[in-house]
């Protein structure tokens, strides 16, 4: 798109291209998003630290902690598809997106799962701070996830349709970055959620 | 993302395989947008004034039946005569439509739209089918907002700031719907703003035309461009903050539920974390475009062109750091209250920066007194008056007796009335012929400035006195107080007034849609500015620029003794080359 | 009418005191503005023949304006500072107070007395709907909750304002000058009779006073 | 793009890295002789680092010219002030 307009100009803008510092404005809303959840959250825990529960009993951290280890593999198998793509390798972009997706959409699974259970044992988000708190961060988390399994799978035809032949990588670096926003912002979650 | 970020260069030719609906509907188009966002955003600037009209009814001859309110139903004025419960509601939208649905959409819906490709010479917005998205995710935001007033239980009544426990509990307030409908409004609206912001920055950073340099930025630009980057940043926390009230209501949740230990402050301290960045979004764009309309008014360079970019800066950061001072009197630690004061105070001189950059760039010019040169430099005196009043609620002791009354009142009509209000009807005379091709009535524009800059302030600046009188704000009925019944003359006054404020808008509707069809065609730069927008037809063409123009000089060289003109485009060569000029900044 | 509500307690005349300061200081910014404006737009309109001065700024009055107005705000703020901890600040309570509590609900406001023995939390108390009785020049300690939703308990008269919270109590003080009647009005949104949620501020003497909570303690009092 | 003509960082290296820290995380966190606030504070460092190696090689953010780093990390001052702030409510 309008690359002519990019290019030109005295200064060369944020020397990346708009399609990517688009994507970075947007992750920057989504850091406050995520500033207004986990900063209410990190509040009211301060607020009412003694009467907290501790997470891990309520909780199911083995469970949790193979969901985190499925998500950082999808970041890896991701960034691996933007290489492929960067050296026009379309064999592997395809294999690497395919897994992402699908590692992706277990993650989702893996969440319900455990959502399933904790309501079974009548853990709600009426019950306390802790499932008010606890459902909403990692309600919207699983959202944000959701919706890059869409994204992804929609960018995974695309390079199946042969969209991203002849080193067109940009979508795929695109998308990589959210998806690498929202593996780290779970990063941060699993550990102030479920460790702490 | 991906999808959107795909856009076919437009081509510049007008005419091009386009149906009516690709063209006027579900369009590209930076510049139709922006009309559209205009039509739109002009619509609820009404809604609100009539909301406030039955206010100030109610406020003026509380009790009596309001002329026409038979015509509302039981729920809302029984014979006419105005429910409590209704007035909360109507305190809230007015406050609501105003801010969410008038000003902000008309200066950053409208105005970042049209002016942000057309001034840095972009043929369009950075994503064009965001930019569509924008506004066609804000039209279902506005529905859903009106639809409010027809639920059960009427609509919300927890003021704009909508403080909790009130706005979670249905139970105390009797209000359920029309709440649960507020919130998920916003949050909508939230999403078109960011998706908005994100395409006004890539834009500007990425879309300059050759020569464009940071420092040939006109201000309108700057200010557009860095309130682009709070509203990317302190809408989401709005998002955020809604969706925790929506649970509380809808999931049970207990974030501002003190019962189980939630903390109703913490509403109000995530809410004003958005909110104070706001009123920033909200006058920010009209300094902006003021300083563009009075350097060209007084065909004079902007005084202090880095100090006025910096000053935009400063106060766009500051504002992040000083939202405590909406909750000085909240129960919020008193040493926190001090430190907002003082960040508070602060912001004064960025702001005294603009205002004598202001002063000085009338002074020694040749001013021409064209209708938006008027409104503007209305702008300038009553945004004074209302940045002075902050004064007094940033000092907290002071702010311990005005806090909640009708003082903060007339400040905030000020700063958004008098500052922002007065900016854009500038900058819709201004930049009007750019929009429509043609030119709006300047005898029509003028007597709409008059009577307006008259009865506004016969309007508001009574509401100072209401509120050294110890008048609180958001009360339905004011006789109740013995000590507030002396001031009915008073309150009885101002609605007067406002009935004429009301009337003298019509002058501005008429000229507005008059000039649409019956309006002097425009010439291509009937204001003999510099901007780079003035050097196409009027109406600008699709896809803007037949070729990407290169830029030479800042953009307020008037009267430059380069040139014998008064004037000189961005765009124009002159040799020899120009000397670099301070403020031209290259 | 007077411009302000007129004073009856110790601090209310700093505060006055504080507005109009800050009404001069502004007021002269709201001169000097408003002056060089109307100056300005007749002193340079434009006329045949004449050419606007090209002039990018000038560094000198640049920092005038910005070093006058940063001098006289944070004067502003260096004096505010004072009074505010005097008022709000948690750790300077006046001693020997009359402790009282209040609990705000939608609409009305329970006032709690400590009864003879001057103890709150004692079977002696007793509460009273919307009636503040105090004595005059002896401060005043009132806890401040609320039972539903935010309140803010505003005197006029005492240029006391403080929202009540529900699940805090917020300590307020303040001492009167004078006897008489005042209206206590709640100030925050607080629901549909937000606007009729008012109280009565009675200030008796000191004998008055002792005789009030006496004839209210007594088995047979009460309504 | 030249922006991004380097050669590939060893992504496996990293993902090794990531898969460890959250073993150790998980086993710090059930260690309860700890005193609370160091467990605390190592969790928390555990977290960063991870954080830190997945915006500075997945995102690629050390290969990109310093106005995107910065514009990358312009929102955390104001979360932190944001937080830092509130936290005053409850000295
Ligand atoms: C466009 C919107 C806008 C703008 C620009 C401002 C600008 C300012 N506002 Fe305002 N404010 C609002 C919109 C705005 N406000 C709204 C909507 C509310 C009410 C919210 C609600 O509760 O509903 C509010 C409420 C509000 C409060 C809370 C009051 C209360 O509820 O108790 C405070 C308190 O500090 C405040 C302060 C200020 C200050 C210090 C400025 C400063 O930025 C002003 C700076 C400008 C000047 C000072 C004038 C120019 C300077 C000079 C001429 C130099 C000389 C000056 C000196 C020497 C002092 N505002
Ligand atoms: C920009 C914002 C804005 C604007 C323009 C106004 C305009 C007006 N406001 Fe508003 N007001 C607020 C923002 C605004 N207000 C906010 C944020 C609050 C706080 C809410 C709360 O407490 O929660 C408030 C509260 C508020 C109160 C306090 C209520 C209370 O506390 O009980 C009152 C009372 O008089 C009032 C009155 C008015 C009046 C009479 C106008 C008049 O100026 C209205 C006159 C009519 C118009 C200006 C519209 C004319 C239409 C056009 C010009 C468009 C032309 C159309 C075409 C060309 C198609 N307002
Ligand atoms: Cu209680 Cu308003
Ligand atoms: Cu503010």
């Amino acid at each position: 798109m309008a690359h002519a307009a990019v290019m030109s100009g005295a200064e060369p803008g944020a020397g990346v291209y708009t399609k990517k510092l688009g994507m970075w404005t947007f992750l920057a809303s989504e850091v406050m998003f995520f500033t207004a959840l986990i900063g209410s959250y990190i509040v009211l825990r301060f607020g009412a630290a003694e009467t907290w529960p501790v997470p891990t009993e309520t909780l199911n951290i083995p469970l949790t902690a193979l969901n985190t280890f499925i998500l950082i593999c999808s970041s890896v198998s991701m960034v691996k598809a933007y290489a492929a793509a960067v050296d026009d390798d379309q064999k592997w972009l395809k294999i690497w997106l395919l897994a992402t997706v699908i590692m992706g959409a277990m993650f989702v699974g893996v969440q319900v799962y455990e959502y399933y259970h904790l309501i079974h044992d009548h853990f709600l988000p009426s019950s306390g701070l802790f499932g008010s708190t606890f459902y909403t961060m990692t309600g919207f988390h699983g959202f944000h996830v959701s919706m890059g399994v869409l994204c992804m799978s929609w960018v995974t035809i695309k390079a199946f349709r042969g969209g991203y032949a002849g080193g067109k990588y940009q979508g795929v670096e695109v998308v990589g970055l959210y998806w690498h926003f929202v593996d780290l912002v779970w990063i941060i979650l699993f550990t102030i959620v479920y460790l702490i | 993302m991906t999808t959107a970020a795909v856009a076919e260069r437009p081509t510049a030719a007008g005419h091009d395989g386009r149906s009516f609906i690709q063209r006027y509907i579900f369009t590209t188009d930076h510049k139709i947008i922006g009309i559209q966002f205009l039509f739109m955003s002009l619509l609820f600037l009404i809604v609100g004034g009539l909301l406030a009209l039955m206010m100030r009814w109610q406020l003026g001859y509380p009790g009596q039946p309001m002329p026409g309110g038979g015509m509302l139903p039981e729920t809302m004025a029984p014979d006419g005569i105005l429910l409590p419960e209704f007035y909360n509601s109507l305190v809230t939208m007015h406050g609501t439509f105003m801010v969410f649905f008038a000003i902000m959409p008309l200066l950053v819906g409208v105005f970042a739209n049209f002016l942000i490709p057309l001034k840095i010479g972009a043929p369009d917005m950075a994503f064009p089918r965001l930019n569509m998205a924008s506004f066609w995710i804000a039209v279902p935001a506005g529905l859903l907002m009106v639809a409010g007033f027809f639920v059960e239980g009427g609509h919300a009544g927890a003021g704009w700031t909508a403080y909790a426990p009130l706005s979670a509990r249905p139970d105390l307030s009797g209000v359920s719907l029309g709440q649960i409908f507020w919130l998920l409004s916003l949050a909508i609206l939230g999403l078109s703003s960011i998706l908005g912001s994100m395409n006004y920055i890539t834009t500007v950073v990425n879309m300059r035309a050759p020569g464009m340099t940071w420092f040939r930025l006109p201000l309108s630009i700057w200010s557009l461009f860095i309130t682009a980057i709070l509203v990317l940043l302190a809408i989401p926390v709005l998002s955020g903050a809604a969706i925790m009230l929506l649970f509380d209501q809808t999931l049970g949740t207990h974030f501002f539920n003190p019962v189980e230990g939630g903390q109703p402050l913490l509403w109000q301290h995530v809410f004003w974390f958005f909110g104070h960045p706001e009123v920033y979004i909200l006058i920010l764009p009209a300094m902006g475009m003021v300083s563009d309309i009075i350097s060209n008014g007084s065909r004079k360079p902007v005084f202090g062109y880095h100090s006025m970019v910096f000053a935009i800066i400063a106060i766009a950061f500051l504002g992040w750091i000083v939202w405590g001072h909406h909750m000085f009197q909240s129960g919020m630690n008193p040493m926190l209250g001090t430190t907002f004061m003082i960040s508070t105070l602060v912001i004064a001189v960025p702001s005294a920066i603009k205002t004598f950059n202001w002063l000085g760039t009338l002074w020694r010019g040749s001013i021409h007194f064209h209708t938006p040169m008027l409104n503007a430099i209305g702008f300038v005196a009553m945004f004074v008056i209302g940045g002075l009043s902050g004064i007094y609620m940033a000092t907290t002791p002071v702010d311990i007796f005005i806090h909640d009354t009708y003082f903060i009142v007339a400040h905030l009509h000020y700063v958004l009335f008098g500052g922002s209000l007065f900016a854009i009807f500038a900058a819709i005379y201004f930049w009007y012929p750019k929009m429509f091709g043609r030119m709006m009535s300047e005898r029509l524009g003028k007597v709409h400035f008059v009577l307006t800059f008259i009865f506004y302030n016969l309007v508001f600046f009574p509401m100072h006195f209401l509120g050294m009188g110890g008048h609180m704000r958001r009360i339905y009925d004011p006789t109740e107080y013995e000590f507030l019944q002396p001031f009915q003359p008073m309150n009885r006054f101002i609605t007067v007034s406002v009935f004429f404020l009301v009337a003298a808008q019509v002058p501005f509707v008429v000229n507005f849609f008059w000039s649409l069809f019956k309006g002097a065609p425009a010439s291509e730069n009937p204001w003999k500015d510099n901007g780079l927008e003035w050097t196409v037809s009027s109406p600008a063409p699709h896809g803007n620029f037949a070729e990407t123009p290169t830029v030479y000089h800042g953009p307020y060289e008037f009267s430059s003794p380069l040139v014998d003109d008064d004037y000189l485009p961005q765009s124009r060569a002159v040799d020899p080359q120009p000397r670099p000029a301070p403020a031209a900044g290259d | 009418m007077g411009w302000l509500p007129e004073s009856a307690s110790t601090y209310a005349s700093d505060i006055d005191l504080g507005f109009w300061v800050i009404t001069v200081i502004v007021g002269i910014a709201f001169v000097v503005v408003e002056a060089a404006l109307v100056l300005f737009l007749v002193r340079y309109r434009a006329r045949p023949g004449r050419r606007a001065a090209y002039i990018h700024g000038n560094t000198t009055a640049e920092v005038i304006w910005t070093a006058v107005p940063a001098i006289t705000v944070v004067a502003i703020g260096v004096w505010s500072a004072g009074l505010w901890s005097e008022i709000k600040g948690r750790d300077n309570f006046p001693a020997d107070a009359v402790h009282l509590a209040i609990e705000a609900k939608q609409f009305e406001w329970n006032v709690t007395y400590p009864g003879p023995d001057g103890q709150l939390g004692t079977e002696d108390d007793f509460t009273r709907r919307n009636a503040l009785e105090i004595p005059v020049n002896r401060p005043v300690v009132v806890d401040l909750t609320a039972e539903d939703v935010l309140h803010s308990f505003f005197v006029p008269a005492f240029r006391i304002k403080q929202d009540a919270v529900p699940g805090m109590t917020i300590p307020v003080w303040f001492e009167a000058t004078k006897t008489g009647e005042f209206e206590l009005a709640c100030a925050e949104l607080c629901g549909n009779s937000h606007y009729s949620m008012k109280g009565r501020v009675r200030v008796h003497t000191a004998e008055d006073y002792e005789e009030w909570v006496r004839s209210q303690s007594s088995p047979e009092a009460g309504q | 793009m030249p922006t991004t003509e380097h050669k590939h960082p060893n992504y496996i290296a990293i993902w090794i890295w990531l898969a460890v820290l959250t073993a150790v995380e998980v086993l710090v966190a059930f260690i309860s002789s700890l005193p609370r606030h160091i467990l605390i504070l190592a969790l928390l460092f555990l977290a960063v680092w991870k954080a830190l190696l997945v915006a500075l090689y997945f995102m690629h953010l050390r290969f990109e010219p310093k106005r995107l780093l910065i514009f990358a990390v312009a929102p955390l001052p104001l979360a932190v002030i944001f937080v830092m702030a509130i936290m005053q409510e409850f000295p």
